[in-house]
């Protein structure tokens, strides 16, 4: 298994693959399926300072290869996850990165400081990308200056590393990316989703309630690998890859691309188990490919013209 | 418990316009008990399409289960192509069904079905009898070419039939038959229009609902299900339909 | 077919479908398929004042739901264009739309000028977000103040109306439309490919040798879609949609959003087949929904809350 | 003239490691003439995966044809599942196949096949030998258990067999062979570096070439598949692997 270990800022994860926030609530319902201390670490949905409904129903709707939500940050709040989801979680000894997110700075920075002081938050995943919200989320995201000083405020108070959750819907993503590096990110993760629609034929309106929803899967993948290409090349911090993951292979393909650890958000609903399926898989993987631990691919793709050993599936 | 297991297609036939019933044998029949829960289906062997399809269990035999869809997109589609012998990758039993024993022996139940709402009744029927509850079933269907499940909803009670065209039945909806009933208990599955009309016509002193809703997870992770509590209908409170449901007492849940 | 029939500037349109740039040349390779006269326009491949040989082999890679395309504009230069292809296509008696893209300010201009002239060319399409070229290209497209200044120029020496064609790797699609609608555009055609990439497992390397590559099919439906509905409700000048069309039903989708017409890329590459096919079956689709005339669908998911008749498939 | 045509899964078998032999049935064979075009597949139902598949044809025959494939991705690995009855979207015959008529009846013809570029070699052996060619056969693999058509290509005259492995025949690769043959002509088709290799090696007088390419629209739109001609290679004439190919004389372009 040490082939499969990684250090990040605030993290040891025993292998790079973990749940991503909001594919997978707080854990409880997977720990049906598997023991979650398989996972590298764990993801939690995104945590806002007071309880939230989210947005009304029609939240899904599948797309070619890929499928849109618009939950709207759906979550208990802060109280009840410090005090109920997280101390669960505990039993599970898996690092946790909590998701935090809000409609103003101030919202965050409550979050920010509160989930870092529990002793299972091993780190903190700002979301200033969630296209479905009306104020805060997405705007942060696409705003350099805005990036960089909420990253700065959340910093000063968080108590852990923390890592900055970029979104896909911009221009220049790279500048996004220093910019947050400057203030002082730890860490990026990326990507989150892309913003869609799609129209019910029936109607002629929307599927999902909110119109617009933020698309996820297979579909969005060559876009994730493309973004973590280049903001790999221009920040010094670590990357955690996301976006269409639904194998070994992919996990390999987000490493080459340049990410240090990846996580699997759409898949965990179409199969259950794929996170420990796909970490079962790895070392099969890495051996076909010639490499002994798997932190050597990380960047490859860009670092050396080295190529790899023969790889066939 | 819930399980993943790819089944065996045994039998798969056409039995209405656009309706199928497909036969599943797998070690997962073994898991499901109560009347109403559904299994999430995955249709295609890649991501075309990508989720599961949340189909309810219409019967649960040795070691087999049974369920019917309507032809409508692309995942049913590809469930009609299924032949014996090809495989199916099913994850359940998901979610709360009808409570069975909430109905004594020697009391009434009537079962309402809309369209491919219509499936679960079969099971509930058949738990129901067994107990020793009086069954009477009412199904609605648009038209008399799209109805299924007539005679085998007849093996455990009387069965009233509503088309909305008139074409074979009662001429409406299943409410108008309602109207002319009595019984202990209502346990209905259809169309949320007709979920509202049941649970406002007030038809029985018991009342359950199953409800339908775009799903993602289906195992209650992800919020695409959620729906307000009758108790807070603005607040903060939530039921997921498809792991607290997608079967609610009347008046547990807006709908 | 009067149900069917559009127009928009510069063209009349017996239907609004037609092949997209790029994805079906000059129209030579598919007038063996079928008679060329039966699509309601064509969008000929990009032409540069010289010819272009374009990038290095390989140059299309397939991801889920889409493939990746870097072809880098190749093409046999405006004389070329000018004195062959069009003259060529004129047999068909069927309204052209001239894809015309540069890596200067000038460049454009001189393909605009000219190719105006063209006695079967009815329309420009100006391309300013050609994401697989390094100079000009998606520059254009993703700044509003060069897509505005560009539009002005171009329309300044067209004698035909000008499309602007829209790259959707922006932030804010809606500040670009808006732009090349304050610089004299006629109309919007959209989206060009979203940026991507991916990774060679055998090697570690970008499949294609230009390692970027545009993005197109099913899977940038969703995003097509949003961004139409945001664009149609902004601007007052017409909009071609395109971007994973497959079927008569999404056409309907496209018009739904807002737009008026649209137009068919890689799906021309499974099905040479698929634009007769689709003019074919759109009558009935229309049927279905009870609308006497496809332009009644345009912006309907936006436009009123009045609900289509039930559609069944 | 190209056609698009479902055919019909006549047979489908696997002749060595990982490779198959799928005959087809369709009108379309009728289209069939060259040794060396191609045919291009959609190998799924919806988008998955999106693009057709170019393979070769193998042999053709009486409303009848073959390819050989090697399973390798999404694409062939749905090819190889397909069981007889099955039906499969061919489009084709596609590209400039190799010019039988440029061996005179007496001459002697190499056929070079390396890996999956021995199947176009079946037919144009076939035609060749019916020409009165003399075929001599030289097929490289990586290893024994690779190895398919060895008898095939024998119906039609002698066969060499190279392994990179060195675990069947001559250890190393084709161009082993080649410095021990003579012949009027060569045709190849292979891994690129072998094409290179008989191109530089200047083993016969005349030398075509099949070229292989990353493919979207196989009928030379979408210029996916263009290379420099060996006449002008840093400038911009091109020549389509898909429509002006995939068989060039060597020379040509530029590989
Ligand atoms: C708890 C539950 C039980 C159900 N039981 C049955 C049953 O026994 N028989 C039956 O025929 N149908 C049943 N349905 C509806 C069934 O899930 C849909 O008809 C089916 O998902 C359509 O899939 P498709 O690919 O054919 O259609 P598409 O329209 O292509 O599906 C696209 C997406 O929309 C979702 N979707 C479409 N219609 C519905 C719907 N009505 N409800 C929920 N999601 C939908 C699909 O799941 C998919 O994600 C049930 C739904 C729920 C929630
Ligand atoms: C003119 C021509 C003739 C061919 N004839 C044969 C044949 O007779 N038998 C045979 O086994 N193979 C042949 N090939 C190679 C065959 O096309 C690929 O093996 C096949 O496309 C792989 O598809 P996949 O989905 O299994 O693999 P994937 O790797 O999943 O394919 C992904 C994409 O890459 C493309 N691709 C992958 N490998 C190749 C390749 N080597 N050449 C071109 N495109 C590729 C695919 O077409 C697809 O678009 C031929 C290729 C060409 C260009
Ligand atoms: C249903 C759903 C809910 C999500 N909720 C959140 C969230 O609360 N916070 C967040 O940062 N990302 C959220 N995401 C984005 C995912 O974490 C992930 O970035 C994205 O889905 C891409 O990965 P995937 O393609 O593997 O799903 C959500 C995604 C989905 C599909
Ligand atoms: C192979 C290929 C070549 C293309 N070349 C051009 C081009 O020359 N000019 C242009 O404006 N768009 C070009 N495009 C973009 C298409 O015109 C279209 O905008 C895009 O592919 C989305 O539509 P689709 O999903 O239906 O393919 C090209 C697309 C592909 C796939
Ligand atoms: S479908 Fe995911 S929570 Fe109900
Ligand atoms: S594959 Fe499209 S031009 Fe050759």
């Amino acid at each position: 298994m040490s082939a499969l270990s990684i250090e990040l800022p605030g993290l040891k994860l025993k292998n790079p693959v973990m749940p991503a926030s909001g594919c997978f609530g707080f854990g409880r319902e997977f720990s049906q399926f598997y023991d979650l201390s398989l996972l590298g670490a764990i993801m939690i949905k995104a945590t806002t300072p007071e309880p939230r409904f989210g947005n009304p129903t029609p939240r899904v709707a599948e797309t070619p290869g890929g499928m849109l939500n618009a939950i709207g940050l759906q979550n208990p709040g802060l109280k009840k996850v410090f005090n109920e989801e997280l101390p669960w979680l505990d039993q599970f000894n898996v690092p946790i990165i909590a998701n935090i997110a809000g409609s103003t700075e101030n919202d965050y920075v409550t979050v920010a400081e509160q989930l870092s002081k529990a002793p299972n938050v091993s780190a903190l995943e700002l979301n200033i990308s969630c296209p479905n919200v009306k104020t805060g989320g997405i705007a942060f995201g696409t705003d350099p200056e805005m990036a960089k000083g909420l990253t700065k405020k959340v910093k000063e108070v968080s108590e852990v590393p923390v890592y900055v959750k970029l979104s896909p819907n911009v221009t220049d993503i790279v500048s996004i990316a220093k910019a947050v590096e400057n203030g002082g990110a730890d860490g990026l993760t990326m990507i989150n989703t892309l913003l869609g629609m799609r129209l019910d034929l029936a109607t002629g309106q929307p599927i999902l309630a909110n119109k617009t929803g933020g698309l996820s899967g297979p579909s969005v993948k060559p876009v994730a690998i493309r973004m973590i290409y280049e903001v790999s090349q221009q920040v010094s911090i670590p990357i955690i890859g996301m976006g269409g993951i639904q194998s070994a292979e992919d996990v390999v393909e987000f490493f080459l691309a340049g990410a240090s650890a990846t996580a699997v958000g759409t898949q965990n609903f179409v199969d259950p188990f794929i996170c420990p399926k796909i970490i079962q898989e790895l070392p099969e993987v890495l051996a076909k490919l010639g490499v002994d631990h798997i932190s050597e691919l990380t960047g490859r793709s860009w670092k050396k013209n080295e190529r790899l050993a023969y790889y066939r599936p | 418990m819930i399980k993943q297991e790819i089944c065996k297609v045994v039998s798969n036939r056409q039995i209405a316009d656009n309706i199928f019933e497909l036969v599943l044998s797998g070690g997962i029949s073994a898991e499901m008990g109560q009347p109403g829960q559904f299994v999430h289906v995955k249709t295609g062997g890649g991501f075309d399409p990508l989720l599961r399809r949340p189909i309810s269990i219409a019967s649960i035999n040795e070691g087999t289960f049974t369920i019917l869809f309507r032809w409508q997109g692309r995942g049913t589609a590809l469930l009609a192509e299924k032949i014996p012998g090809m495989s199916v990758d099913v994850l359940g039993p998901l979610g709360n069904g009808f409570p069975v024993l909430e109905t004594k022996p020697g009391e009434t139940a009537i079962l309402v079905g809309g369209g491919v709402g219509v499936p679960p009744m079969y099971e509930l029927a058949k738990q129901l009898v067994k107990n020793g509850v009086k069954v009477i079933s009412v199904i609605g269907f648009q038209s008399a070419k799209d109805i299924f499940y007539e005679q085998e909803l007849g093996e455990f009670g009387e069965v009233y039939v509503a088309t909305v065209d008139g074409s074979y039945g009662q001429k409406g909806f299943v409410t108008a038959i309602l109207n002319d009933l009595e019984a202990d208990i209502i346990y209905a599955c259809g169309p949320t229009p007709m979920l509202r009309a049941i649970e406002n016509g007030n038809y029985a002193a018991k009342t359950y609902l199953s409800l339908e809703e775009r799903m993602g997870c289906g195992i209650g992770a992800c919020f695409a299900c959620v729906c307000h509590t009758k108790a807070d209908p603005k607040g903060f409170s939530y039921k997921k339909v498809c792991s607290d449901g997608p079967v609610f007492k009347a008046g547990e849940v807006v709908i």
